[in-house]
């Protein structure tokens, strides 16, 4: 269980933070207001009908899920106190907290939790969809007990029950309504520790304390306000000034970071995406000539130093790639590396390959397509461009907007671009997707590049339907090997986002979701 | 003792210009009562002179030398704040541009009021009173109403009352009727003529026309660039010109009868009859004016005759010049030029017709293209209906000569060119057509009285030179008399009266026409020469 | 023409405005050889402040020189404007000219057509455009263009308006002239002044519209203009102020200085106007 | 014009309005549908997994199966009812969300614009009276400096210097959050957060007003009428006042009217900088995310607001010019 303790390594300093504060007797203040930043500003706050980044971390204060998991993914409990699985692997009963009340006062039930894993999250969300399809049969033997029956082992099972993933809705409040057009969503009711109570769009959110909280006398903070702040520099005031006193995500831009670690009131944490492990990867378009060759792909990837974009973009936010399965996830193979980063190898490479350079030293011309998401991605494409000219090939980059984008991957009318992935802590959940036949299709986050490979495709399946960890290891490092060497895709890196907060800010980053736990422990320091 | 005095009035000009001073060494004076006309050409410094009394010369044009005495008192020790005073109180101004003299966003009762509390006077009911002396009709709608509403008779109307206000001594009054027609022009004569007289103010009158100055002068002063070249009791200068220059202007002022016999009249050239034209302004959504312009205009004209037509401002009669060369598309009625209909005719079969009428304007300073040289306007009227160009230039270098101009003048811009001289080059751009018919609209009106009288002399010469047939525009009924055979008389888009210019002249059948004759300024006077 | 350079020498500030526009041109010219290879290039540390390590106004986040970038984009910062003013020009011209001198219903369509796109917020506008048609070069100065030409159809227009008036135009139709070669040589020459006017601040407030687009993300990514570099150098301002400053400088001095012209172009062309100055 | 006349001449106005407002519409929605990238594949984008059922769930939801001219006649009939669709990106009608932003919006532009023209055409005015003197040469060098400079450089100096340097100023929002004031102390917070947006946006504006103001002050100054309030002796500063910069201001209310919209496109820039809660910002996110019926939404509404500012210029310009009739 290598990958077990690498992992907790890696968690350690946030335990050390929590067990610090216990040590030092800071015991837990109740009161104070949190005030957080908030980019872009989410759609809606309902999870499921929405789950892009901002709404997850908003709404996982409200909603929760079954389960939680550790910095090393293990499951914690949350609204499941114990959950058993049979030695078959295919039944799974959750036995449920008996006091948790929806913010509307009704209690929660096992009825609740079998609406929200069959009903609605499938109907809302394609990834719930993929996988709660596995479910033969649910069924509620008593008011707090569920048991999920599975058509078939599905190791996995467990991180789907996160609250992020699979969160529990009130059944009352959406059965028989079209769920996305449901009242509810726009007055969110869960059972988080913290309820809905204001939302001046294009200015804040603000969750105020659920006194009914199942969790005695927790949570300790009186509200959270989510201040909307579309400028980077204006967040970095914020935090600086003490308007604000958390930021997540991609709130800071790498390059602040140094100058607000060096700021003695605040905190700089790059742990708690362990179970998200975004990578990045340059996506190519294997159908568009000469990306088809693997050789052409290899000689690309050695063209990049990964090490420069980490250390000179990232400012050391965030780690090189080493392979196709972050280093943070389940089943990563450390022993598994990347060629490095080596031009005359590469142009090597390109003359075998039969891409001679012309006259103006030029071996070929691709575009690449930046992801508009933040300028960073801008400053990455100018460095590949640079970087790639190195070895004779010209990329032209193409700007366009968040729209564009998805249409044009989704359509696959792109030569490159950049793509990063959230990893859902296993390669079947995470990485699967991205690399098999099967889900080569015209929508964005499947298997866009076009990439097909048997052996690939047969060693998922069976890593799929494994019951035993060993078995599905032993799959993933032949894929990993597989993966490498055809070159799929350009790993990049594995990113982190700094969770910067004011040291007065307690329990900040304690699970392996970081900001996208339920907040019940944090509390504010006098 | 006299009521304005100046003596040696010199004021520079800016460096750079045509001469050192707008003008130099002038004395004069005004009596109470008595109305004194500064009479010269323009650009002779006869407004610059009026402006320097007032104190009201723009920046660039210093008094250097001389002195002005109001009522005995230095106006050139006086500050900008007691020059101010008596402005508008002890000496007043009227303007040559009534149309543009008033507040356009103010009542015209509280103009004429301001001119009263600024300097420290109540009002009252003083306005009506003023309104009335000047003889508007309905003085308290006046008074409410804004300037647009009012015609510019009106307004110079206004403005003598807002002039006289506080009544002043010294009323200054700068071409105050050029701008107006000749009735117009007529009443407002005599309205200061009568208020001069009633209240014994004086007036220092500035005009160019020798009739106005017949009318109405006690004494004259003949200006010429920048300086007084004669003075004197008017009847002894009008009669008895003793300067060369005063002799020059007299003799050019335009003969009140026509000297020459009617012209052999030859067969039909052009008959208009029914035309119609009326502009419509305003926009998709309602508020539509119609302003019927011409009102079925009927009359012929003869092979080799002229025919004058005469009317006033808004009359028409441009706009029906303007229809028989298509400028303006008239909606009825029938052109017949050598018995065919012009008017139904499209641009491309017009064309051939250009070269057969032709046309001459008002404005010698628009009508030719300031970035054209002079040989290529005159010639591109021929090029353009397909002569060579090295003829059409051949044929432009004769025209020149014909309109007594230098052959350098091929290879000239306009700008370089006097007014007269301009007018020369349209009517030799005209001539170069070898036109049969030649409209002429208002082809003297913008000119000095001196040039008026060349190019007048250089339109008969070559009419009778080329026989051409002759429609010539005129407000002035001088000129008409002078050149035409026979005139119609345009009032408000009708011809009210056609008829031989003597016949027409010596028993007016039309109330207008009679008016129109009434009108022209100094009929008393007969020019000696 | 010497009297037209003895105006325009008469404003200071125009002569002041030409000499700097004149060094902004050189120095979009001879870029290449100031600063050889690309201005994309890493060429020292990142963040260097002006200078230090002979980066004489610094570099960037990725160690490119902000300098080389001024100089590079000025070529393109000009190129722009002056494109899409010259594209501007032609559509704002052309209508102008059409309702201007044929008047009547064709003035009143193309009129409403004028105001319509004047009524839609032109900054808005270009952005949707250029949004539209994915930022390229291309889409940046049509879209430029395409928000542009409302003013100049108006001053067009007005001027065709009132020269189609003029006595010189008739006399022009009077001798038969064709439609084509009296708009051409008989209006349009005459309505040259207020153009050249206009177009040298519309290359101005094009410099500005790019820059803003750019600012937004909207630029052409293989262009470096100086939008882009305020674009990139806003995020850190704090970090790195010379990123935002220098290439904001250089918009502002080189739009101040057609600002400048453009005065002394209307006072040379215009000297009646001038005399009030 | 006078009073009588006044509800015709509205009445004309409005309809012409109404027209323009329905091009705008009509033409507003071809531009956005000729985009590339549906709201769909957005949308399944963002939400960072999608399969082709959930794509075409979501396409069907948003009427985008329709053909062009249905959808087109659809959002052209609830826009005359005034009802501007439902984004169901944000879950929400388009006219709520608008009308939760458009305050914002018009307290950042009202403010901007009282501040340019109020300053403006005090500054133009000094200027033009005192021409060619220091007064003049300062206010003519400040208002070239202000057109000349990019709007959102300034709002970066402004945030530089204010925010970051001295720290007096609030760089970002429109008011403190959960401080929970209210009254007048909420009142002051607000303005404090409105100073420098407000600034940014009118300074470019301010220097257009002050120079345009200017240069019809020494034109109207030349003019004939000015002569003869002189020659009958009123003093110079009732010159000035009641006979030079009321004329003067008629031109400047007419470019104000044209500058509206100017204003509201510069008000994205501004509020993206200062991140302003408004419906500029609203409008480049809801274009970044192709989210149709809210980018249809805002520009139907600055267009509304551009028409109604020009309506409104247009009767000011009646009431103030007696000579204006039909136009």
């Amino acid at each position: 269980m290598t990958i077990r303790r690498r992992t907790m390594l890696a968690a350690a300093p946030a335990l050390t933070t929590l067990a610090e504060a216990r040590a030092q007797g800071v015991a837990p203040r109740r009161g104070g207001t949190l005030i957080t930043m908030l980019t872009p500003e989410p759609p809606v706050l309902q999870i499921g009908v929405n789950n892009q980044g901002p709404t997850l971390v908003i709404a996982t204060k409200m909603f929760q899920g079954l389960l939680s998991f550790s910095p090393t993914l293990e499951p914690l409990p949350v609204l499941a106190k114990s959950w058993t699985i049979s030695p078959d692997g295919r039944v799974y009963t959750f036995r449920l907290q008996e006091n948790v009340k929806f913010h509307d006062g009704r209690p929660m039930t096992a009825d609740d939790v079998i609406f929200s894993i069959t009903k609605f999250h499938p109907e809302v969300a394609p990834r719930a969809r993929a996988i709660f399809a596995l479910i033969d049969n649910a069924a509620a033997p008593d008011a707090h007990t569920v048991v999920f029956t599975l058509k078939q082992a599905f190791e996995p099972f467990l991180l789907m029950f996160d609250g992020s993933a699979a969160a529990i809705v009130p059944k009352h409040l959406f059965d028989g309504l079209d769920y996305r057009t449901a009242p509810a969503v726009q007055r969110p009711v869960g059972t988080g520790p913290f309820r809905f109570a204001e939302w001046q769009r294009g200015n804040f959110v603000k969750l105020d304390r659920f006194e009914d909280y199942w969790k005695p006398g927790q949570p300790y903070l009186d509200s959270i306000i989510y201040r909307v702040v579309p400028d980077s520099q204006s967040r970095r005031l914020a935090l600086e000034t003490g308007q604000a006193q958390l930021s997540q995500a991609n709130d800071i831009e790498p390059f602040d970071v140094p100058a607000l670690r060096s700021r003695p009131n605040l905190e700089v944490a790059l742990n708690g995406w362990e179970y998200f492990s975004p990578l990045a990867w340059i996506e190519l378009n294997h159908r568009v000539a000469p990306l088809g060759d693997p050789r052409v792909r290899q000689a690309l990837s050695m063209a990049v130093d990964r090490n420069f974009i980490v250390q000179r973009l990232w400012f050391g936010i965030g780690r090189p790639a080493t392979g196709p399965i972050a280093s943070s996830s389940r089943f990563h193979d450390r022993n598994q590396r990347l060629p490095g980063f080596d031009a005359r190898a590469a142009n090597a490479l390109l003359d075998a390959a039969g891409l001679r350079p012309n006259a103006q030293g030029v071996r070929f011309t691709i575009k690449h397509l930046v992801l508009p998401y933040s300028e960073i991605w801008s400053r990455l494409g100018e460095y590949l461009r640079q970087a790639f000219r190195q070895v004779g090939v010209t990329l032209e980059l193409e700007s366009t907007d968040a729209g564009s984008w998805a249409r044009r991957v989704g359509n696959w009318e792109y030569d490159t671009t950049i793509n990063f992935l959230y990893q859902f802590g296993d390669p079947t959940l995470g990485v699967e997707r991205s690399y098999v036949t099967s889900n080569i299709q015209r929508v964005t986050f499947t298997n866009t590049g076009g990439y097909s490979n048997p052996r690939v495709d047969a060693l998922f399946a069976a890593a799929r339907s494994a019951s035993v960890a060993a078995e599905r290891q032993a799959a993933f490092s032949d894929v990993t090997k597989l993966l490498i060497d055809d070159m799929a895709q350009i790993w990049l890196m594995e990113m982190s986002f700094p969770t910067i907060h004011d040291r007065r800010l307690r329990n900040v980053v304690t699970t392996g979701l970081g900001v996208h736990s339920s907040f019940d422990d944090v509390f504010l320091t006098s | 003792m006299s009521l304005l005095r100046i003596e040696g009035l010199t004021v520079a000009l800016p460096p750079g210009a045509d001469r050192p001073h707008a003008v130099e060494d002038i004395s004069l004076h005004v009596d109470p009562g008595e109305i004194l006309c500064v009479v010269g050409e323009s650009g002779s410094g006869k407004s610059i002179t009026a402006n320097a009394v007032m104190g009201l010369l723009p920046k660039g044009l210093p008094v250097r030398a001389g002195a002005m005495e109001l009522l005995g008192q230095d106006l050139c020790a006086l500050g900008p704040e007691d020059m101010r005073r008596l402005r508008g109180d002890r000496m007043a101004m009227i303007f040559q541009e009534p149309m543009t003299a008033l507040n356009p966003l103010m009542r015209v009762g509280d103009q004429i009021a301001e001119a009263m509390r600024v300097h420290g006077r109540q009002p009252g009911g003083r306005v009506m009173e003023l309104l009335e002396a000047v003889r508007l009709p309905d003085p308290a709608a006046i008074a409410h109403s804004h300037p647009f509403r009012l015609s510019g008779g009106q307004r110079q109307r206004v403005l003598i009352a807002m002039a006289l206000a506080l009544e002043p001594a010294l009323l200054i009054a700068d071409e105050p009727t050029t701008a107006l027609d000749v009735t117009t022009q007529m009443s407002i004569l005599r309205l200061i003529r009568d208020i001069q007289q009633r209240r014994g103010t004086g007036v220092l009158f500035i005009t160019h026309d020798f009739g106005v100055v017949a009318e109405i002068a006690d004494r004259v002063a003949v200006m010429r660039h920048g300086r007084i070249v004669e003075q004197g009791v008017a009847a002894d200068v009008l009669n008895r010109p003793q300067h060369a220059y005063t002799r020059a202007l007299i003799a050019a002022v335009p003969r009140g009868a026509r000297t020459q016999a009617v012209a052999q009249t030859g067969a039909e050239m052009l008959r208009v009859t029914g035309l119609r034209k009326t502009y419509t302004r305003g926009g998709w959504f309602g508020g539509r004016v119609s302003v019927p312009a011409v009102q079925d205009a009927n009359f012929t004209l003869a092979r080799g005759e002229t025919l004058g037509v005469v009317g006033e401002s808004g009359s028409g009669k441009s706009t029906l010049a303007r229809c028989i060369v298509k400028l303006v598309v008239p909606e009825a009625g029938e052109i017949r030029f050598d018995g065919a209909d012009l008017r139904p005719l499209s641009r491309a079969a017009w064309k051939p017709y250009r070269s057969r009428v032709q046309m001459i304007f008002q404005d010698p300073y628009a009508s030719l293209n300031p970035r054209r040289l002079v040989g290529d306007a005159i010639a591109e009227g021929p090029i353009t209906h397909g002569v060579p160009r090295a003829e059409a230039m051949e044929r432009a270098r004769e025209l020149l000569a014909l309109v007594q101009l230098e052959p350098s003048a091929m290879d000239r811009y306009p700008h370089e060119f006097s007014g007269g001289q301009r007018q020369r080059i349209g009517i030799a751009r005209a001539l170069a057509m070898r036109p049969e018919l030649l409209i002429a609209d208002e082809p003297v009106s913008a000119l000095d009285v001196s040039v008026q009288a060349q190019v007048l002399a250089l339109l008969a010469d070559i009419k009778a030179r080329f026989g051409l047939t002759m429609l010539f525009i005129t407000h002035d009924l001088r000129v008409a008399a002078q050149i035409c055979d026979r005139v119609a008389v345009m009032q408000r888009g009708v011809i009210v009266e056609t008829g031989p210019t003597a016949q027409v002249f010596a028993q007016p059948a039309h109330a207008y026409t009679r008016a129109l004759l009434d009108s022209i300024p100094g009929q008393g006077w007969t020019p000696p020469v | 023409m010497r009297d037209f350079w003895r105006r325009y020498r008469r404003n200071k500030g125009a002569v002041v405005g030409l000499v700097v526009l004149v060094v902004v041109i050189i120095m979009a010219a001879t870029a290449p050889w100031l600063f050889p290879g690309s201005p994309w290039d890493m060429a020292s540390a990142p963040f260097l402040p002006p200078g230090e390590m002979d980066m004489l106004l610094g570099t960037d986040s990725l160690g490119r020189d902000v300098a080389a970038g001024i100089a590079h984009g000025a070529r393109v910062s000009l190129l722009v404007g002056a494109i899409s003013t010259v594209v501007a020009l032609s559509i704002g011209v052309t209508l102008g000219a059409i309702a201007g001198y044929l008047g009547g219903w064709v003035d009143d369509v193309v009129m409403r057509f004028t105001e319509f796109f004047q009524t839609i917020p032109s900054f808005v506008l270009a952005i949707l455009l250029v949004a539209i048609f994915t930022p390229t070069i291309r889409s940046v100065v049509g879209a430029i263009a395409v928000v542009s030409w409302p003013p100049v159809a108006r001053v067009v227009r007005a001027e065709f308006l009132s020269l189609r008036g003029r006595e010189f135009v008739q006399a022009a139709e009077v001798l038969g002239k064709s439609r084509l070669s009296i708009v051409l040589g008989d209006i349009l020459p005459n309505a040259l002044s207020p153009i050249i006017v206009l177009a040298s601040l519309m290359v101005a407030s094009a410099i500005l519209l790019e820059s803003a687009l750019s600012f937004l993300g909207l630029g052409d990514p293989n262009l470096m203009t100086w939008g882009f570099l305020i674009g990139s150098g806003r995020s850190v301002i704090r970090l790195a102020w010379w990123m935002s400053v220098f290439p904001g400088v250089a918009i502002f001095l080189t739009v101040l200085s057609l600002n400048l012209v453009g005065e002394g172009l209307s006072d040379a062309l215009n000297p009646r106007l001038a005399r009030t100055r | 014009m006078e009073l009588g006349k006044l509800p015709g001449f509205l009445a004309r106005r409005l309809v012409k309005a109404v027209l323009v407002v329905l091009a705008i519409v009509v033409c507003n929605f071809f531009l956005v549908h000729a985009a590339p990238g549906d709201p769909a594949s957005v949308m399944a984008g963002q939400a960072g997994a999608a399969d082709p059922l959930f794509l075409e769930q979501l396409r069907r939801q948003f009427g985008l199966d329709q053909p062009m001219h249905v959808q087109l006649w659809i959002y052209v009939r609830s826009v005359l009812s005034l009802d501007l669709g439902f984004s169901h990106r944000q879950q929400m009608g388009v006219a709520a969300l608008i009308a939760e932003r458009l305050p914002a919006t018009l307290l950042l532009t009202g403010a901007a614009f009282a501040f340019a023209v109020v300053g403006g055409v005090t500054l133009g005015a000094l200027a033009a009276q005192r021409v060619g003197r220091w007064a003049d040469s300062l206010i003519t060098v400040l208002a070239l400096t202000f057109y000349a400079t990019p709007l959102f450089w300034v709002g970066l100096m402004l945030v530089l210097v204010f925010s970051v340097w001295l720290e007096w100023l609030p760089s970002f929002g429109m008011n403190s959050v959960g401080l929970g004031l209210t009254g007048l102390a909420h009142v002051l917070d607000v303005a404090k957060h409105l100073l420098l947006p407000a600034l940014t946006l009118g300074l470019f504006y301010l220097a257009v007003y002050a120079r345009l103001t200017r240069a019809t002050m020494l034109e109207v100054q030349d003019q004939d009428f000015v002569r003869t309030a002189r020659a009958k002796g009123v003093p110079e500063g009732r010159i000035t006042r009641a006979h030079v910069l009321r004329n003067a201001l008629l031109p400047v209310i007419t470019f104000a009217g044209i500058q509206a919209g100017q204003l509201v496109g510069g008000s994205i820039l501004v509020e993206t900088v200062f991140a302003w809660p408004g419906i500029g910002r609203l409008a480049f996110e809801a274009l970044l995310a192709r989210d149709y019926p809210v980018l249809l939404g805002v520009f139907f509404c600055t267009s509304v607001i551009v028409v109604l500012f020009n309506l409104a210029t247009d009767l000011l310009y009646a009431l103030v010019d007696p000579r204006v009739e039909v136009a």
